[in-house]
Order: C-alpha cells, then structure tokens, then sequence
C-alpha cells in the first residue's frame, strides 16, 4: 500500500470513491442534460481525470485558493461546491454558482476560495501568480493552486508566470493536467518540450516532478508532500500529472483524431474503477458499501438536475448588474 | 443557382486558393486533424498535407507573427485565430507589426497576410468567448477587414482578398456557418470596398455587416408588413469602408439607423454614423440612431444572452420609435 | 495656489496612496532604480521599498494578470504599463479578465486594480510607441478610463480612482509631464465621470481630452481673437462619461467639435459624435465634427509626425470651415 | 590564436576593427547630433557591443535574413548599410533606410535582406520564425539571424518562438545580446533564469551556449560553427553573446543604477580596443594602419551626417503613402 493509503483513514479511501464517483456522474448527467438542450455552450467533461482534482484538492485547507481552466466542473465539486449550484449554473439560472452569468467554462465561488475556472487557454497563471503576491505579501497561510491543461504550456504567458512565481518564490503549485492532447492535437505534435513536460520549468529553478493522474493516492501522496513544502515557504512547484480524457474535448467534438488502442489503453486505467478495486481488495470496502455510495451519488445529482431545472433564470434586470461596484 | 453554406462557402475559396496558390499555407489551432474547430478546415490535411496545413501550438500571438515573417519570406500565410476573442493575444503582432511593416519601412516590405477568425456571441459560450473585435481592427491603419454576412460574399470576398498585398482580417461569424444562400458555379470577385444594397427600400436604411445583416434583413420584412419600407446596406467590409453607398442611400431616405453586435459603446457602429452625419447632415430628418449589443460581457444565461445581442425586435423597435410610430 | 507639474501630481497622488494604503503596491518594469520610464516613480523604492515597489520583467501579460490575482486577494495593485503601446500584449488580461471578473462571477468578486500608462505621440518615437488606445479601452464594459489633462485633475483624479472596487486605466500622456498647473495643497478629490467646462463659451462646443485638451485651448484662444467665442469641454473620463455636459453645452452653441488623438476612423471620438446628434439633435446648427490623428502609423519624420497630430491650427480652421468662414 | 584568427586573412581581421570603429564613431557622432535635436525620438546606443555585430554578421551570406531589436544601428551598419542612409533615417529624412518613417529603431534594407529593427521587446522573434519557415517552405539556402536583447527573454512570446522553431526545426540563429541589463533593471533580479540564460531553451532540445560578446573574434568563431550547422539542417539554435553596454539604455537614460566598478570592469574590456591590441601585438596591422583606418571612418561618418543633414524631408504626401499597396 502507498503511505498515502496508509496514512488515511478508511473514511478518507471511502470518500475518494464517493467523490470520484459524483464528478463521474455529474457530467454523464450533465451530457445528457446538454444533449437534450438544457445545458448549452461548451461542454467540456473531466470524465478519466477525476483522480487529479479529488487527490490534489483533497491536500487543501479551505483558506487556500483555487484557480483553474474551463474543465472545471471536477475541481469545483471536488472543493465542495454543491453540485446543485454547479449544475445550476451549467443550466444558467440565478442559483447557479454564478449565477447564470458565467457558465460552464466560468465557475467561481468565493466562500470556498475557488477563485474560478478560466477559459482562455493560460489566463489563469498569471492570476494564480497575483494570488500567490496576496498570500505573500499579506503574510498569511494560503497556499494557491493552479490547475492548467498540457496546452497552456505553448501560451507565452506560462513562461511569463513561471518567471514571477520563482523570482518571488511564492506559494503557487501549478499542476498540469496532462491529457496528451490540447482539442485534437497531441502534445507531441505541437510541443517541442512533449517527453517530459514536468522540465519545462527547470531553467527557472522551479522544483517538478510527474505523478499518474490515474491513481487518486498516487496524486494525493504527491500532493501532500508539495503543498507541505509549499506552505513551509519552499516557493512554487509544478507538478504534472499524467492522463487522459475519455470523451471528446468539449461535447463538439466527435473526437475522431485519437486512436482505439490508444483510448482503450487508458480505460484500462480508469481512476474510478481503478481505486474501487483498491478498496474492495485491501478489504477496505464491500462491495455493498460501494453500491450504496453509488446510489447515493445518483440521487444526489438527480437532486441538482431538479434543482436546476426548477431554479429561475437569472432576471432581466441582471443583465445590467454586478459590472460595476459602483456604476 | 446551387445553395451552400456559409462554411462551405469558405472551405471552397481557402481550398480552391491552396490549389492555385502554392505560396499559400493555412497555419491554425487544430486546423489539421480536428479538421477546424468550426470544421472549416476538415479533409484539409488529408488534400494538402502538412506542409500546406500545419497544425499550431496553441501561441496566438507567435502564430501569428510566425505568418508575417513568412508573408515577408515570399508566402502567402493564412492564419487562423480560432475565435476573434483569442485574437487579444496577438494584439500587438497584428497591430505593432504586421500593420504597420510596409508603412515603417517607407514601402519596402509587403505582408500579403490573411488572418481568418470567428467573431460573435449567441451560442451561449460566455463572457469570454462571445465577443466582436473587428470594430478595432477596422480602426487600425495598414488592415483591412472582411466581414461577410451570405455564403456568396465570403466566397467572393475570399477570392479579392487572395489578391490583397497587405494583411487583411477575415471575419466569419460563429452563427452563420449552417447558414445557407445561393453561389454561383462560374467564378466571380467581390471587391472589397464595395457595400451591397441587400434590400431596396426608400423610407429608412439600415446599416448592417456581418450576422446583423440578417437581423436587419428580418426586421425589414417586419417593417415592411407593418407599411415601413426600409433599405439593408451590407457594408461587406470595415475597412475599406464604402460610406459612399451608404450616404446616398441615406440621402434617398433621409434616415439611418446602424446594427452591430459589438458593444454599442465605442463600437464601429459610431463611426458609421459619425460619418452619415458628417456627409450627409442636410439629408436627416432625424439622428442617425445606433442598435447594438449592450454594454456588458456576454451573460451565459440563454435569455440575458437574447437580451444582449440585437434580435429584428429591437430593430424593428428603435425604426418605428425613430419614425414616431 | 502652488504650481506643479503633471509628472510631480501623478508622483504626488501615488505617494499619498501608498502611505495611506498599505495595501497598495507598484509594480512595472523600471519602476524601482530606474524611476519609472518617465521617471514619476522616481525616489519610491527608497521610500517604500521592494515590497511596495516591485520591479517587474519585461512581461506585459502576466504583470497585469499579477495585479489583477493579487486584487482577488486583497491587495490594491497599481500595476504600470510603460506606455499605452505595450499594453497591446496585455489586452487579454485587461479585456478578458480584469474587466469581467465581477460579471462573470455573479458579482463575487471585485479587482480594484489600477492600471497606469502612457498614451500619445509627438515624442518621435515611430509607429510602434506613438499609438492612443485609451478609446478601445473605453468601449470594453467593466473598465473605467481616465484621461486627465492638468496636473489638477490627475491628482483629483487619482484620488477618485482610489475609491473604486473595478478596474481602472488611468491614462497619462507622454506630451503632458512638464506641462504646470495649480493645484492646491488641501485635499480634495475630483469625482469619475464629471467633465470639466475648461473654458466657458457660447458659440462652439470643442469637446476634447487628455493632451488635447490644451490644443482645444490654443484652438479656443485664437479662436477668440478672430471673434469666435468657443467653449472647450474637458471629459476627463471616456468611462464613465459625462455626456450630459457636452449635450448641455452643444444646447447653447448648436455646434461641436470632438479633438482627439487617437486615429479618426473608430477612434472614441465618433462615439461622442454619434452620441451628440443622437440626443442633441435638434440644437444642432451642423454637423458635429471630428479632428482627430491622421489614419497612419506614426511616422518618425518630425514634419509628417507634426502633420499627423492635431495642433490648434487644425482645430482653427475646423471650427472656421463650419462657420463658413 | 583562436582558429577563427587563423583562418582568417589580414584583410578580414584588420576589416573586423574597421567595422567596429565606423560603429562606435557613427554612434558617438549621432550622440552629439541627437544633443543637438537634430537626431530625435529614442536613440539606443551600441556602444561596447560592437563585437556582437561585427563577428556575427560576417557569418552570413547576402541571402540570409536578418530581423533585430531597437538597438540596431550596429546591426545595419555591420549588414553593409550605408552610414549615410542610417544616419538619414535618424535625421528623419527622405533618403534614410525607412524614407525617415521608421527611426532609429526602426531601420529597414530590403536590398540587404535586413528585415528590420523591432522596438516592441520579443516582437521580431516570431517573424525571424516566419522568415525561417518560408526559408524553409521554398526549399531556400537561407538562414536567419534573429537577434535580442536578454529582456526579450521574458515575454512569453519567446517561448512561443523558440518552440515553434523547434518542432518545425526551422534555419533560425537566436543571437542573445546579454548586456545584464534591460533599461535599469538586471537581468539577475527580474529573471529567475538568469545565471546560464542560454540554458532556457533547453527543454525545447535546442542547443545553444553562450560566447564572450567582448572578443569579436570568439563571437566569429562560435557563429561560425552556428550558421554551418543550421544552414545544414540542424535546426535552430540558440547563442547566448555576453557583452554591457557603455551607455545608458538611451540617450535619456542617466544610468545611475549601475556600480561604477561594474562599468570599469567592462570599459576594461571594450571590443574595439581589444581587437586593436589583438592586432598590433600580432602584427597584423601598425599603429599607423590603424590610425588611417580611424580616419576613413571619421570622414565617413562626417560625410555621412553631412548626407543626412542636406537631406530633404519627407515630402507632405508620404504621410499617406505606403499605407497599403492597394488602398
Ligand atoms: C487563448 C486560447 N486559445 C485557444 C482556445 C481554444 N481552446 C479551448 S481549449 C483548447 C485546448 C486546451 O488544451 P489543454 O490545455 O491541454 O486542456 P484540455 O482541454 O486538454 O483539458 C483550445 C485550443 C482558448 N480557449 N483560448
Ligand atoms: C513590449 C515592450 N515592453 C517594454 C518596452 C520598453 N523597453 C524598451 S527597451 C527595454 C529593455 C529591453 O532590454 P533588452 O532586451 O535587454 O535590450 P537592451 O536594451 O539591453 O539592448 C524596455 C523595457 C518595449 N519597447 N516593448
Ligand atoms: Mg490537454
Ligand atoms: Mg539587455
């Protein structure tokens, strides 16, 4: 067993499932809920990566800050947004997390410190950076995370970022999503520093290192030891961490530029499944059990489809509200 | 005549250029196997290959600073920046640089660049990414701006800007990809410059470019039920702009009224009526009145959005209101 | 009252902000040993030191994206764009997401940053560093612009800019540094959004802002001489702005002129141009003009620079053609 | 004597110092001009870097492209410009490199191949990339010298150069004048990359290293070795010239933020009088050799700013010419 699995309690291995198992199921929902029009704009599921945001944010205390990218719903969830509010808001009402104003792509809940899902490709970086200042300079003990995709790596503004976190030595870890393709290209293709991306970041002396996204102890381990270092003022940290998405980019995509082989080498990999078969097998969890949280889990996101859909939408004054304190 | 759509409108003319010009390469963010994120692009690789299509990094503004180099290196670049909201990022490579070469350099240089991009809101995609920036590049001196509203202009325009010596912004519109409309089999240019009356009228123009064409176009047949006969100027491009299609067309109806999708304030939309009123004053009855999107990001709720972006209603509104009706 | 000048009420307001704010930091590139490119934060670092005064790298992006984080964080960032050019590589940051944190997020969060930058030309620094793109900035809801022309008002002013919870581009121009004004040493603030009769005058309405305000002063000088009584109205802000001002006072002239820098074509100027016939139709006598920057990149020769900017002989004979003089 | 000594004949290394005398006399001369308001704008001097255009330009062939930074003059001159129609274009006037529309930074030679100087920092690099492309498109035996200052290094757009040149493996030389300065601030303090700069491209698998700036000789050599390699096909590369210059950034610059030593340290360096002693104490030129060619340069630098100053303006028609080929 991993010392992380050791180190836990089995409420703690349970409730990865339980958590892994509701990002799982709150976006096959939610695909369904856009297939039938209800859900609109991009789509873009987590669906095969939800190890990364259950074991990463599992490491935070709730004064530390979340920045992320538009794949977002996982990260949101996973820091205990309600998926009522989180479903909300991909249906647009006012009860959403932003109030029907931002969407999908555009989550943010300000009492979990989920500073929000960003949809430009590398525009939450720099923000992170900021944040990271704050923290800094305001002398408290926050640690940021910044959650990116591989492609955020080509954006200038990753470097840009990188540079101001090491010469600041401030508390950010960056963690990279690396799913091997950024829409349809493959990180290979397009990335000169493809092998190991995680060395990216050497020249400006940042530590890095690689985790399997697939494995949600795997993460969490690597996590705890890097936010530890991190919040003990050892300045930022880039951890990537290796995966996939199982579904297309966003629900547009009909996903037609990957291989069988290699879609079904990462199946095998399912981070679901894959903790589920650590849990029954080290005797941690019956299979019972594990049904029950299932069940669970699926009423939980029927509730938050009910909620969305009897919710209002936002009212028509609100297109006018919230541009300025102070117009 | 045989009816396409406005995104085959534009896969014809990139294709048939690639064919006629082996200078010509398309350079973009999943151009090449995703086949565009708009599908403008799909079957591409496969025809052309690497070479001609090259898969980008996603690094707008080196993409496109990459495609004027090359514009200067002897090719013909066209660029894909996958939605105008992106193309922020490389404000300053279109603006500081391909711009402004020819200019800074007394003439030596040419940068025959063609940026394509997709600019609009609508499709419920947020604040981020539903926004209009061809009013800027219109104000910029060294571009030009293409903004087709029917699968005929895209075609057309497409084939002028082919001749272009110097870098043009192509302006597609996220809506109006399945839109379909008539194209000729033989060949024909639409120059740029040229405005297009789409509907005669004599009671009120309205100026339009880009998707609020159809809008205008809409509120016209609205208005025409309703005993209000109103002309639709497609101006078909910002910049060069042809005012002089537009002033006299205001001078037979003695009243304008301009629609754009961008943020009204400071939107071209201004400019175009700054112009009417300079030139054709003696000719008003009335202000020159503005329609346009309202002044706020892009909700992502599907109401607020309508609410955002101008519909015939509001159209239809602001002539009737102007006509005291 | 004591004269200063422009460069000493930018340093002035600055320097108050960060001893009264602890919260408040600096950070740009050269603005700590250097003293800031035109040297306004000259002897800071000294005062304040590094934690308050941050040197930045060459990295316009992510500079504004720090500020905007740190103001999620609770910080007051006043966050230094060299000048107004460079913020082109910064325009994703500003547009896409300082301005519309708030919105987007259903008005959780607030990003009172300050963005300070220079605009102009007239310096011969070329094309690429004589641009005013303070205008696109005014057209993107959730920004507010300001643009002070006197010493007086850049430090009433700044003193306003404190009080927001948004963002803001405080605009300085390049041109203005050594110009000198009084400014009184009791406090007192000059409010967003209210322009600024700078000259009273009943036959012309001259609406300008930033440096050219002092050309719609020259202008308005000798205009007099030659028996026309001009009234010059100061914006102060593109955003909010103050357009009952300019309405009431075109109500008394029946003509106005807008002045400004920035290229005519979409420059903000035709969105007061358009905004006046569209609410002050009737009072007018004619058409409401434009003087503006020639529709080039910046030349370097100093004739053509001179040639490409409005002076008060432009606004002269502008003012005299309309009269029919 | 270094190799690249060796292989060369006295005509080229006495041509070295002939070169980087007309550079440092054409900037001292435009100095006194800019004082005396005739050359306006900004103007960035060269002084103490001569070493850099001098040695790295004599690498190249007459197809080969060049796309530099605002600090250009050296660049031009070293490409073959005529002093003349630099110092016109200073002067602003019709018959300079750029008619008088561009300036000092701004100096363009099409007859040249010179692509032009680029005042936004990082600006050239993505079109010194595109050069390379084309280059590399129409099967050309071109490369490309793009060159920069060590401030470039931190727009993001760098990276995105550097990783589009790579995956493309384009015929692009990244020169990096790494003066330690950029305006008033050091490299050290502002990047974190900063103790081997050459080393940030390493990810990208570009080589790259770094040579004495001070010594045009070892920059001679070591472009040498460059151009031979990417005009092969060995894709981009990366060279980093360590080199301070002796003025302050521009001619508005009091300089007051770096140590008098610092300054000594490098004046005892300078490349000029280095490359003199280099050739007196190797007997390849006599004092008086050198003397005359001081002179010639002199004379030309004095025609040339007579050239300039009986230069007409631009006639009030340029202001819109040029705009577009086809308006
Ligand atoms: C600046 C910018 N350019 C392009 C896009 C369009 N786009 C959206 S997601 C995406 C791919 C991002 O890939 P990656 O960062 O790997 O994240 P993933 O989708 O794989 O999670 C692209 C190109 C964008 N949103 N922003
Ligand atoms: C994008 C951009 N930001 C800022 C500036 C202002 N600026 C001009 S030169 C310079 C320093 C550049 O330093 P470096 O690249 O090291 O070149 P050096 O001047 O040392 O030769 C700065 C910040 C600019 N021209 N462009
Ligand atoms: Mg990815
Ligand atoms: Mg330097």
């Amino acid at each position: 067993m991993k010392p992380a699995a050791q180190a836990l309690d089995k409420r703690s291995l349970v409730d990865f499932y339980r958590q892994m198992r509701l990002l799982r199921i709150f976006e096959e929902r939610a695909a369904e809920q856009y297939m039938r029009g209800r859900v609109r704009g991009f789509l873009h599921l987590y669906i095969g990566e939800e190890a990364i945001a259950a074991g990463a944010i599992s490491t935070l205390e709730p004064q530390d800050y979340i920045a992320t990218h538009y794949r977002d719903h996982g990260h949101a969830l996973a820091r205990g947004l309600d998926p009522k509010v989180v479903m909300a808001e991909l249906f647009g009402k006012v009860t959403g997390c932003s109030k029907g104003m931002g969407g999908s792509m555009h989550l943010f809940d300000a009492s979990r410190n989920f500073m929000g899902g960003y949809a430009i490709v590398g525009g939450q970086l720099p923000l992170a950076v900021g944040l990271g200042l704050a923290a800094s300079y305001l002398k408290e003990n926050r640690v940021v995370l910044c959650i990116l995709g591989d492609g955020a790596l080509n954006e200038g503004e990753f470097h840009e970022s990188m540079n101001l976190a090491a010469i600041w030595r401030l508390p950010v870890v960056f963690l990279c999503e690396n799913n091997l393709y950024g829409m349809g290209s493959p990180v290979k293709e397009v990335f000169a520093a493809a092998d190991e991306i995680y060395r990216i970041v050497e020249p400006y002396h940042i530590p890095s290192s690689q985790v399997d996204g697939m494995d949600v102890l795997a993460v969490r381990e690597a996590m705890e030891g890097v936010v530890g270092r991190v919040r003990d003022g050892g300045g930022p940290y880039f951890l990537e961490a290796l995966t996939y998405r199982f579904r297309g980019h966003s629900m547009a995509d009909p996903s037609e530029y990957r291989s069988k082989e290699e879609e079904a080498f990462w199946q095998k990999r399912d981070p679901v499944a894959k903790h589920r078969q650590f849990l029954l097998a080290n005797g941690i969890a019956s299979e019972a059990e594990l049904e029950t949280i299932g069940q669970g889990v699926e009423e939980q996101v029927e509730e938050a489809i009910r909620f969305a859909e009897e919710s209002p939408d936002p009212a028509p004054e609100a297109l006018y509200e919230n541009l300025y304190a102070n117009p | 005549m045989p009816t396409i759509t406005y995104r085959e409108a534009v896969s014809r003319a990139l294709r048939e250029a690639l064919r006629e010009d082996e200078r010509m390469y398309i350079l973009g963010e999943d151009v090449g196997a995703y086949g565009g994120a708009y599908a403008v692009t799909r079957g591409f690789l496969q025809e052309f290959g690497p070479r001609r299509i090259m898969e980008a990094p996603i690094s707008e503004s080196a993409i496109v600073g990459t495609g004027t180099g090359s514009a200067l290196g002897g090719l013909h670049p066209v660029i894909e920046i996958m939605t105008i909201n992106f193309s922020l990022l490389a404000m300053d490579q279109i603006v500081n640089h391909a711009a402004k070469i020819r200019y800074m350099s007394g003439g030596q240089f040419s940068v025959p660049l063609i940026l394509r991009t997709v600019t609009g809101g609508g499709a419920q995609l947020g604040a981020t990414h539903s926004q209009s920036f061809e009013g800027w590049f219109a104000s910029v001196p060294g571009l030009k701006v293409v903004v087709p509203a029917t699968p005929y202009d895209a075609l057309g325009l497409f084939r002028a800007v082919r001749q272009e010596r110097d870098p043009v912004v192509f302006v597609e519109h996220i809506l109006l990809y399945s839109t379909r409309g008539e194209v000729p089999e033989e060949p024909y240019v639409v120059p740029l410059g040229v405005a297009d009356i789409k509907r005669p009228g004599d009671q009120f123009t309205i100026v339009a470019y880009s998707r609020m064409v159809l809008v205008a176009l809409a509120a016209a047949e609205e208005l025409a039920k309703r005993g209000i006969n109103a002309e639709v100027v497609d101006l078909r491009c910002l910049r060069p702009l042809d005012i002089e299609t537009v002033l006299q067309s205001v001078q037979r109806t003695g009243r304008a009224l301009v629609v754009e999708e961008a943020w009204k304030t400071g939107g071209f939309g201004a400019e175009i009526a700054s112009q009417i009123q300079e030139r054709a004053f003696d000719s008003l009855d009335a202000p020159v009145l503005r329609v346009a999107g309202a002044d706020v990001p892009m909700p992502y709720s599907r109401e607020l959005e309508r609410a955002a972006i101008p519909g015939p209603a509001a159209v239809v509104q602001a002539v009737e209101t102007a006509l005291g009706k």
